[in-house]
Order: C-alpha cells, then structure tokens, then sequence
C-alpha cells in the first residue's frame, strides 16, 4: 500500500510515463515499419557516399536501440531532431507554428462552448416545445456534417459565391504584412498596437475556419448542457425548491444552471482533441500555417521528426489539460471533493 | 452449552470482516463485522436486527462468501467453507440460499419467471428439461404464484410477486437453510403479511431454518425464535424473542425497542434516548461502542469492551451496568 | 364541530389522472374529498398506489409532467387554489403551504452548500440582506437541533446523513413560515431511531409555531403516534376519514381494518 | 467502376441530376456505388470496435486484478493519443487498403466501448441479480456472460450507433485526406477531395453530394441511438 502523501508524484510520473509511452510508440512504428526516410534528404539519384553522409548526420547509421537513446536524450533537451525533408530543427517548426493554431483553436472553443451553452440551455427551459425540436435538429446536424466538407462549402457560399469573405489564403490575404509579433495571435496583436484595420483583416480571414471548427464542437456541448439541466430540472430538489416558494426563473438560472455548466468540463477533455483532429483538416482546407498542416504534410511525405513532434506535442498538451481539468473540476464540483 | 447429536445447520464462529478504506493521510480501517458468534438449528429462525451499519447485512454476504471475510469461521451442516475453494461452494449452495432484499434487482431483468427458476435447476440437479418444467411449476405453485406467470419478465410483476419468485429461486434446490436479506423491507404492509405467512408455511412443510435479517421490529417479534441485536459491527444483546422484546437489558435495545412505532392510539411511549447518531464504524475505539450516546455509562466502559453476559438462560447482553441495575430489585 | 373558518386545507371531489399515447385519462384520483382543521397534526395514509403523494402533489401544484386534474376543487383558507390567479397562488407556496420530501439528501442540491440554499429561501420570504440571511440560517439549523451550525453551514448536502439532511430540510421550510406544512414520507429510509428523534422534533416545532402538519405517510404506526386526523387512501380514493383514535381503535371500513390488522401482524379471518 | 463519361464539370441537369466531374464522370452513379462501400465499411468497423471493446471491457471490469490495472493503462495511453491522427499515422505507414482502413478506424473508439463496458460491467457486478446467481450455481464465468453482459447492452448499442456517425465521417476524413481504400476509387470521402480543387472555380457540386452522403448517413446513425435511448425513457432525452 502506497501512503497517501506520495500518491500526487505518483500521478506525475504516471503522466510522464503516458508521454514516453506515446513517443516511444510513434518511434517504433516511424523508424521499423517505414522506407528508407534517406531517400527523402537526398533525392534518388544520390551515391552512396552522400547517402551515407546523410544517414550518419541524421543519426539513422546506428543500431534501433542506440537511435532510441539518443531520441530519448534529445527529448529530454529539447531537441526533436531535424526534419527530413527541410533540414529545420523540428522544435524550432513546432514553436513558430503555434501561435497560428493556438489561435484558430481558442476562437473556436469559444465559440463552440457559448454557442452549445446557449443552446443546451434554451432548449432544456423550453423543452418540449417547437423550440426544443428545432434546436434538436440543429445539435443533430451539427453531430453529423463532416467538418473538412463544412469547411469546403461555407468557402464556395461565403468566398466564391457571395463574395464577403476571404479565400483560403491563411493568417493574412496575399502580400499583407503580418502585425508585429507581441502574443503571436494576430488580432489580439493588432489590437495591442491599435491598428484596427490589420485586426479587422485579421479577424476576417479567421471567420470561416473558426466556424467550421466550431461546428465539431457546439453540438456535443449543447446536448451535455441539455441533458445535464433537464436532468436537474426533473430532480428532487428542484421540486423542493419549488415548493419552498423559489421562483421559476431562479430555479432556472440559479438552481439548475449550475449543474448545467459543470457538466460542460466532464466533456472538455473530448472537446480539446475533436478541435485538435479537426484541425488538421481545416488547417489544410484553408492553406493555415499550422501545426496541423505541419503534420498533415509530414505524414504524407514519410517525415517522421516531424510527425513524432506533433504526437508529442498532442500528448502533452492532453496530459496537461487533463490535469488541469481533474483540479478545477474537483474546485468546482463539491460532489467530487473528499 | 448441551451438544446436540445434530450439527447446527449453520455455525457462525468469531466472524470478522474488516475494509481498508484509501483516503488522504493513512488508511484507515472499517470493521463492519467484529467477532461474531451464533448458531442455527433445523427448523429454527433466528432474526439479526439493527440499524444501518450494524453490519447484518454483511454478515449474510460473508456467510454466502459473495463478501470474503477477513477471519472467523462458517459451518454449513458441519461443513466449514471459508477455506473451500470457489469452484466447490457449489455444494454448499444446495445446503444454504438466500432471498434478498430488493426483488427489483435481485432478479435478471432480462429473464422470465420460467428461466429464472430453471437455471438452479439445471446447475444443481440432473433433471431432464421434462422434470425440470414440472418442478418450475411446483414451485410457482408453493410460492402461490400462478402458471399464467411463468413467461413474465420481473418488471411485469408485481413487487410482492418478485419477492414470491426470489424466494421459489431460492428454494428450488431444497436448502437447509435460507438467509432472508430484509425479504419485506421494499413491500407493502399487505403484501409484507403475505410473505410473512408464505415464509411460515414452507418452514412448517419442510423445516427450513431462517436467518431473517430486518430493521421492521414488528416483523421480527412475529417470525423469529431468537434474535440478535447488533450495534457496529458487534452483537450487543441476544435471546429469546419474546424474552428480548419484552425485558430489554442493553441500553441500545431499549432505545431500539422504544423507538418504533406501535398501531396504538395513546400517548407515546417513554423512549429510551441515546445520544447523536450512530458514528461510523471506522476505526472504532476500545471500550464499548455505544459509549458517548449511553444513558447509563460509566467510566469503565470507555476503556474495557464489554462481552455477552448471561441475563436469564440464554437470554444474554453486552452490558455489565445495565445489568448490575437489573440485580437491584425494583423499587 | 368547528366553524368552516377553522379549515386550512379543504379538498373536494378531486378527480385526475395520467394522460396516456392515446390522450386517454388513466385516472389515479377519483373524488378524493377531505378537509384539514387548522391546528391539528393530520395524516394522509395509505399503500403504495394509494395516489397520498400525488394528492399532496396536487395541493402544491408540483405535479409531474403528464398528470392532469380533471374535476374538484381544492381550498385553501377558503380560496380555491385551483382557479386562483396564478401569481397569486405562486405568493402562497412556500409561505402559506410548503412541503417536504421523502429522500431529503436527494432534495437538496449537491452543487450548493445547505446554508446557501436555506439562506436563499430566507431571502425570497423575508425581507433581510445577504448576511442577516446567512444568520437566520443558522439560527434555523440551530433550532433543527443540528451540532455546530456554523460549520454545518458550509457543508454541501453529500456530506450530511440522511436523519441531518432532514434536519436541514426542516429548517428551509421553517424558513417559509407556513401555515401549513406537508410532509411526504419525511422519514421513510431513516433508521427507527433516528425517525423517532424527526417526528419529535417536528411535533415539537408544530407546538411552538402553531402550523398545521399533513404526514403522508404508509406506517400506521407512524400516524398513531403522532397524529389526530387521518385520511386513510387507497387506489386514488379515499376510504375513511376522522379521528386517529375512532378510525385506528373502531374502524368501519373493511379495507382500513385489513390495514390495521396487516401493520400489527396480527391474523384476521 | 462503370461511369457514364460525359461533359467535364457539367452542373447537375436531368441527364446528370448531380453533375460530372473533372473527368466528366456522372456524380450520381459513383456517389451511389460509393454508398455501398462506405455504409459497409462503417458497419464493419463498429461491429468489430463493439465487440472486441465488450467483451475486452467486461472481462476487464468483472475480473478486476492486473488485468483491469493494464487494461486501465493501455486506454489512458491510447486516450492522449489524437484518434485521428494515429488513423492517419498507421495507414501512411501500412499503406492504404479496405482492411486496414477497417482495423485502424475500429481502434479508434475501441477504448470508449472498453471503458463504456467495464463501467457498465464494475456497476452492475454488486447488483443483487449478480450475486443472486453466484448463488443459483453460476461460475465467474457464466455470470459475467449469461446475466451481466447481457443487461449491459442497451447503453453499448446506444454508444454504437453514436458511434458509427462518426466512424462514417472517419472514413471519409481519410479518404479525403488521401489516406483512405484506394485514392482515386469511388468512395465519399475521395470524390470529395477530388472536387475540392473545384469549389474555387465555383463548381460545388463535385464535393457538394458526396458530403451530403456521409452527413446523411451520419445523422441516420444518430437519430437510431435517439430512438434506442428514447425507448427506455420517454420524454425527450436527446
């Protein structure tokens, strides 16, 4: 038996061993199950001298145990290696292109997660009534259109069609210089230099892969909201409520919101990587410089550092989301606490 | 004690179940069973009260093994079973059923009346699937329930028709004995008088003996030959039943007796108050347990945990003041 | 007897049901009548079915989604609570009639601390701040006869047991100040010991408030002790109606003496 | 694959009620022959997830011991992994192909069918019912199969049919991604990374009904799981 006081570090070194876990996976499957990646560096019609050359400088000469090793000292460096293809650092690439993602994916969360409360709880006060049924077929649709396809079609309505917003040309329009870097995110950016228009511009080209991303997330959120409130609407102690005289729309919004909303953090974890999967979707759809594209184009082209990069990169962050969420939902939840 | 020629059918010896509970700071320790010792006969009923987390519950569990009990011993019929291996407890449950406490989810809800009773019959006998439907229908009858029922799932029947079908379960392979797990406690005062009578005629038909398990006093006084009353985990007073209902000794039977309800129009009874409520079980300190609520405690008994005394016969209880007051002669 | 003006709570032919798929009524009351004397501990009685809790449901106006009244009337110091204006009839609940359930844990909000949730219903009845509120909480955890209010306070319903979260129940209603108190089962789940100390405690609360207390309840046992009116139910109907030593000591219908017999297992033929 | 070769991007018209292509194939014809491999494709894969993960999850959770603590590590492993992304990672390693699309996509949800069936499983084993037929006579065994599982599918089969909405829209991620059965091969998700060049010269349709397609199926999925869950309880839960 483990005693009490050790069992937070125990989680930490359970944490750390989930990423290792995960790494040493990627490592396995990119270095036993794949071509050549010299290929890649060189070209097909390089000699064997600079093949050679290649192999000892991207540290594929030594056996698969001591390659591992040296992939296990440079993690813990911080250095993941270089890219086949490029030559670049990989964690030089991952830093430069997350602030794009980190940027697409907060607007989208947030707009997911006020959209889904918004409609999760109109439709859990109004249950029943037309409303409820409209808004039923908005969450189901929302559960089942293919993001990528969502994506295509708002550019053909939006972009080729009526014309009012950008095309897929990323963070910025063709030939527009991006505003000086403070947080990386370019709106907030502009903001904080007060150049209004760049925002503007900004804030425009992240209008459609916001919404497409957004949609992967609302739906879920507005039918944990829904259920959570009704739930709590049916419950014993609403009634109770009621028949000590507390009014209906206090029983709404003070006695039955707030379950409602704690419901939103059991699925938060779900949220944070549909955001992250679809990601990689939309980033390539609207030509986004970011991570997600980053990955897409590596596993397409056999780039593993790259590849490996980003799975370390997802599974920290969802390690550290988890935690993250396991000490505010205990905060917030009295049920969870003791 | 006189031995008697027979064995008990069931011998319960210094039974002892403890959970470890993880929490912050060390583990802790709770003894939901402490040392628990009694007997049953043929034919005989014998009733554990007491009140949520007493530990009578657990006792039944430990006695079928579905709960592993930390120490002690069980004898079914002489047989002891706490150190047979699982695969062989299949003997002992032709000797010992159990009826539980909620006919709702002690049956399968995905089986019929028909199914349920089969599977008993096909596990534990060698009858042919002719005999076996001629016994489901013997037992249906036994236990009052008609033929037209025997293709109904549990949720179309009634509450009192679940329980009827529990206990036909139960007595499909001709058990010693039957361990009754609150069998009225989710019943309607009706149906409990029903069930009450049908536990009474198999028992004269065919001399099962109960353990009957129940907080509903009313129901205790009626069935049971003896009873034992329990507090955390430790029997606290035992006896006859008239004997117990109608001279308590212990202090908490006397609080347990007084407190429950009678169909008399009057003026309520003098109840016996202790003090609080009953604290949890968890790492109980030495002395006697219902020190700190206890009308008549005295210093000695924070420190020594008091065992069964003899009262009169084998009527006994845990309780050295109460039972000095009771050599005073009454004024 | 007593003049008209003495009755709380006066029901009359009260008729409704359940709607099925086919908008048929299933009816689960029919003609329920009885009335309630001002003052007086009275009892609902009755088995499961017996429609007792959809009956006191009825009077609250709580009653679940799909359940309808189809006839009757049900007065309240004179005014039928039925056709009132519904603002109206929102004033009254909680201040003149107030109810309290079976499974108090569960009638208690787990995400709210139980001072919270007794200070708001002080602040929707009386006219108090935030933290005079908070203090009449505890005042009213005090008079429940709950240990160290203060810190009980700050407990959220999970960490009381079930006999304290009756308590707290309680104390929420006596918040409200009603004249008359419904309790459903208040202590159906609760050890016997326990259950004796609540039905004390709420005999003593009655005495020093002056309201009317409806136990519905199905021990008999229970209303023997405690009660001078009963109203003994079954299947949506009422079978008799009087004093708790005429209907438990003679009773005439053969269903109440079935009951009785039934409780006191004693053999009837 | 037999297509009507005609006029190349012709919008949708009587004889081509959803257009052509770049290639001047009808649109209509592939969509539907697509429609047998996908909804193939979904079904299989959520049979094989639903069964490897109920039986994998219920032994997991009667049985508890080193098992369950693996079983329990192996999903927290597999949970911080991005599903998708290891869809992708293991078919641009082993290649594209009807099999593997089958057995990478059913490991995506296996861990929710795992955890889902063990919950199911670990709540249900200290039911009476499950003790009760301890007693009747039943091994371990028998009672985890004959009693638990069995009460445990409802919520299984709910999950499923959630479940094979999104599997469909997995699929067709991966064929629009390149990643998929055979690129180039009629398959939703294929067309529409076919038409996707197309949207920006306006001709929508090429991706447009192929899309339609898997939202269809999609949502089909989801109002099954509504009507499986709403049998249990009526009024409303969605």
């Amino acid at each position: 038996m483990v005693a009490a006081r050790l069992r937070p570090l125990l989680r930490i070194v359970g944490a750390m061993s989930v990423i290792v876990g995960i790494v040493s996976v990627t490592f396995l499957v990119s270095r036993v199950f794949t071509a050549d990646p010299v290929n890649l560096f060189v070209g097909n019609s390089a000699t064997k001298e600079m093949r050679d050359q290649a192999r000892k400088e991207l540290g594929l000469a030594d056996s698969l145990p001591v390659q591992y090793l040296h992939f296990l000292r440079g993690l813990l460096t911080g250095d993941l290696g270089k890219s086949y293809l490029t030559g670049r650092p990989v964690t030089a690439d991952l830093i430069t292109r997350m602030p794009a993602t980190l940027e697409l994916g907060l607007y989208a969360i947030t707009l997911g997660v006020l959209m889904g409360v918004i409609v999760g709880v109109l439709a859990a006060v109004f249950r029943g009534s037309a409303l409820d049924g409209v808004l039923r077929l908005l969450t189901t649709a929302g559960l089942s259109l293919p993001q990528f396809w969502v994506g295509l079609m708002l550019l053909w309505l939006f972009f080729v069609t009526l014309h009012v917003a950008p095309g897929p040309s990323g963070r910025m329009p063709a030939g527009m210089e991006a505003p000086p870097t403070i947080t990386g995110l370019y709106v907030v950016d502009a903001v904080l230099q007060g150049d209004w228009a760049t925002a503007m511009i900004a804030a425009k080209q992240l209008l459609l892969p916001v919404l497409t991303l957004s949609v992967g997330s609302f739906a879920p959120i507005a039918r944990q909201v829904r259920s959570a409130m009704v739930e709590s609407l049916d419950s014993d102690y609403v009634r109770t409520a009621r028949a000590m005289g507390v009014s209906q729309t206090r029983v709404w919004f003070a006695y039955a919101l707030k379950p409602g909303l704690l419901s939103v953090l059991t699925i938060a974890a779900g949220l944070v990587g549909w955001t992250l999967a679809g990601s990689v979707l939309v980033e390539g759809i609207f030509a986004w410089p970011g991570i997600g594209q980053l990955a897409l184009t590596a596993i397409r082209s056999s780039d593993y550092p790259i590849v490996q990069g980003f799975v370390l990169y997802v599974a920290v962050l969802y390690v550290v989301i988890w935690a993250l969420l396991e000490a505010v939902y205990t905060r917030v939840d009295p049920r969870l606490r003791s | 004690m006189i031995t008697t020629p027979t064995p008990p059918v069931l011998d319960i010896q210094h039974l002892h179940k403890e959970f470890r509970l993880r929490g912050t700071g060390r583990d802790r320790v709770l003894t939901a069973v402490d040392e628990v010792s009694f007997t049953i006969h043929a034919g005989q009923t014998v009733a554990l009260v007491g009140e949520s987390g007493s530990g009578k519950s657990t006792i039944a569990r430990c006695i079928t093994r579905i709960t592993e009990p930390t120490s002690g011993d069980v004898l079914v019929e002489g047989r002891s079973i706490i150190k047979m291996p699982s695969r062989k407890l299949i003997d002992i449950y032709r000797s010992l059923q159990m009826v539980f406490q909620d006919p709702n989810s002690s049956l399968d809800p995905r089986k019929t009346a028909r199914a349920t009773l089969d599977e008993p019959l096909r596990l534990h006998t060698s009858l042919t699937s002719h005999q076996r439907e001629q016994r489901i229908r013997e037992l249906l009858a036994e236990v009052d329930l008609s033929d037209h029922l025997i293709d109904r799932l549990p949720r179309q029947l009634s509450g009192g028709q679940r329980q009827r079908l529990g206990i036909a379960r139960a007595m499909a392979v001709d058990p010693r004995i039957i361990l009754l797990d609150e069998p009225t406690a989710s019943l309607d005062v009706s149906v409990r008088g029903q069930i009450i009578r049908l536990l009474e005629r198999l028992q004269e038909n065919k001399g099962i003996a109960y353990l009957f398990i129940s907080h509903d006093l009313g129901v205790v006084r009626r069935i049971s030959d003896r009873v034992l009353v329990m507090y955390l985990g430790t029997i606290v007073e035992e006896g006859p039943t008239e004997e117990v209902f109608t001279h308590p000794v212990h202090p908490y039977t006397q609080s347990l007796l007084s407190a429950a309800p009678l169909v008399e129009v009057g003026r309520r009874r003098e109840r016996v108050r202790l003090a609080g409520e009953i604290p949890s079980p968890v790492d109980l300190p030495a002395g006697c347990r219902l020190v700190g609520r206890c009308p008549v405690a005295t210093t000695a008994c924070a420190t020594t945990e008091p065992s069964l005394l003899n009262v009169t016969g084998s009527h006994r209880a845990a309780c050295p003041v109460a039972l000095d007051m009771q050599q005073v002669p009454s004024t | 007897m007593n003049a008209s003006s003495d009755v709380v709570l006066d029901v009359k032919r009260l008729s409704g049901g359940f709607e099925d798929t086919d908008h048929q009524i299933l009816p689960v009351l029919t003609d329920v009548t009885f009335s309630i004397r001002r003052g007086v501990s009275a009892a609902i009685v009755g088995e499961s079915g017996s429609g007792k809790s959809i009956t006191a449901l009825s009077v609250l106006g709580l009653t679940p989604a799909g359940f309808s009244l189809t006839a009757g009337q049900i007065r309240f110091e004179g005014e039928d609570l039925l056709t009132m204006d519904p603002a109206r009839r929102r004033k009254l609940s909680g201040r003149g009639l107030s109810m309290v359930f079976q499974d108090a844990r569960a009638a208690l909000n787990p995400v709210f601390t139980v001072g919270w949730q007794i200070a708001d219903v002080v602040r929707i009845h009386q006219d108090v701040g935030r933290r005079e509120a908070r203090r009449r909480a505890e005042e009213l955890l005090d008079r429940v006869r709950v240990p160290e209010p203060a810190r009980r306070m700050k407990q959220y319903p999970h960490e009381f047991s079930g006999g304290m979260a009756q308590r707290a129940m309680l104390a929420m209603a006596l918040a409200c100040q009603p004249r008359l108190l419904i309790l459903d089962e208040p202590t159906t789940g609760l050890d016997v010991t326990i259950q004796a100390d609540i039905l004390d405690l709420i005999a003593d609360l009655k005495a020093a408030s002056g309201m009317t207390t409806c136990l519905i309840t199905h021990d008999l046992g229970v209303v023997a002790e405690n009660c001078d009116q009963v109203v003994v139910m079954q299947q949506g109907c009422v079978r008799e109606s009087g004093s708790c030593a005429q209907i438990i000591n003679t009773p005439t219908d053969p269903y109440t003496k079935q009951l009785i017999s039934d409780s006191r297992l004693v053999e009837t033929s | 694959m037999a297509t009507n070769v005609g006029p190349i991007y012709d919008p949708p018209s009587l004889a081509h009620p959803f257009g052509t292509d770049r290639l001047g194939d009808d649109i209509l014809s592939r969509t539907m022959s697509a429609a047998t491999l996908d909804v193939s494709i979904t079904v299989a894969v959520v049979l094989l997830s639903v069964t490897v993960g109920t039986v994998w999850g219920s032994v997991a959770g009667f049985f508890g011991s080193w098992f369950d603590y693996l079983t329990m590590r192996i999903l927290e492993l597999l949970n911080a992994f991005p599903s998708l992304l290891l869809a992708m990672l293991v078919i641009a390693v082993a290649g594209p192909g009807l099999l593997n699309v089958v057995f990478v996509v059913a490991l995506l949800p296996l861990p929710d069918y795992v955890r889902l069936a063990r919950a199911e499983v670990r709540s249900k084993k200290n039911w009476q019912f499950a003790e009760a037929a301890k007693l009747v006579g039943r091994r371990p065994v028998g009672v985890l199969f004959a009693h638990l599982v069995p009460n445990s599918l409802r919520p299984l089969l709910t999950y499923a049919s959630v479940n094979a909405s999104q599997v469909a829209a997995t699929v067709g991620a991966l064929g629009f991604l390149g990643l998929g059965i055979q690129p180039g091969s009629a398959e939703w998700g294929s067309m529409i990374s076919r038409g996707q060049d197309a949207i920006l010269s306006g001709q929508w349709w090429v991706a447009g009904f192929p899309g339609l397609m898997i939202f269809l199926l999609a949502a089909a999925f989801h109002l099954i799981s509504d009507a499986i869950a709403d049998s249990r309880d009526q009024g409303g839960s969605w």
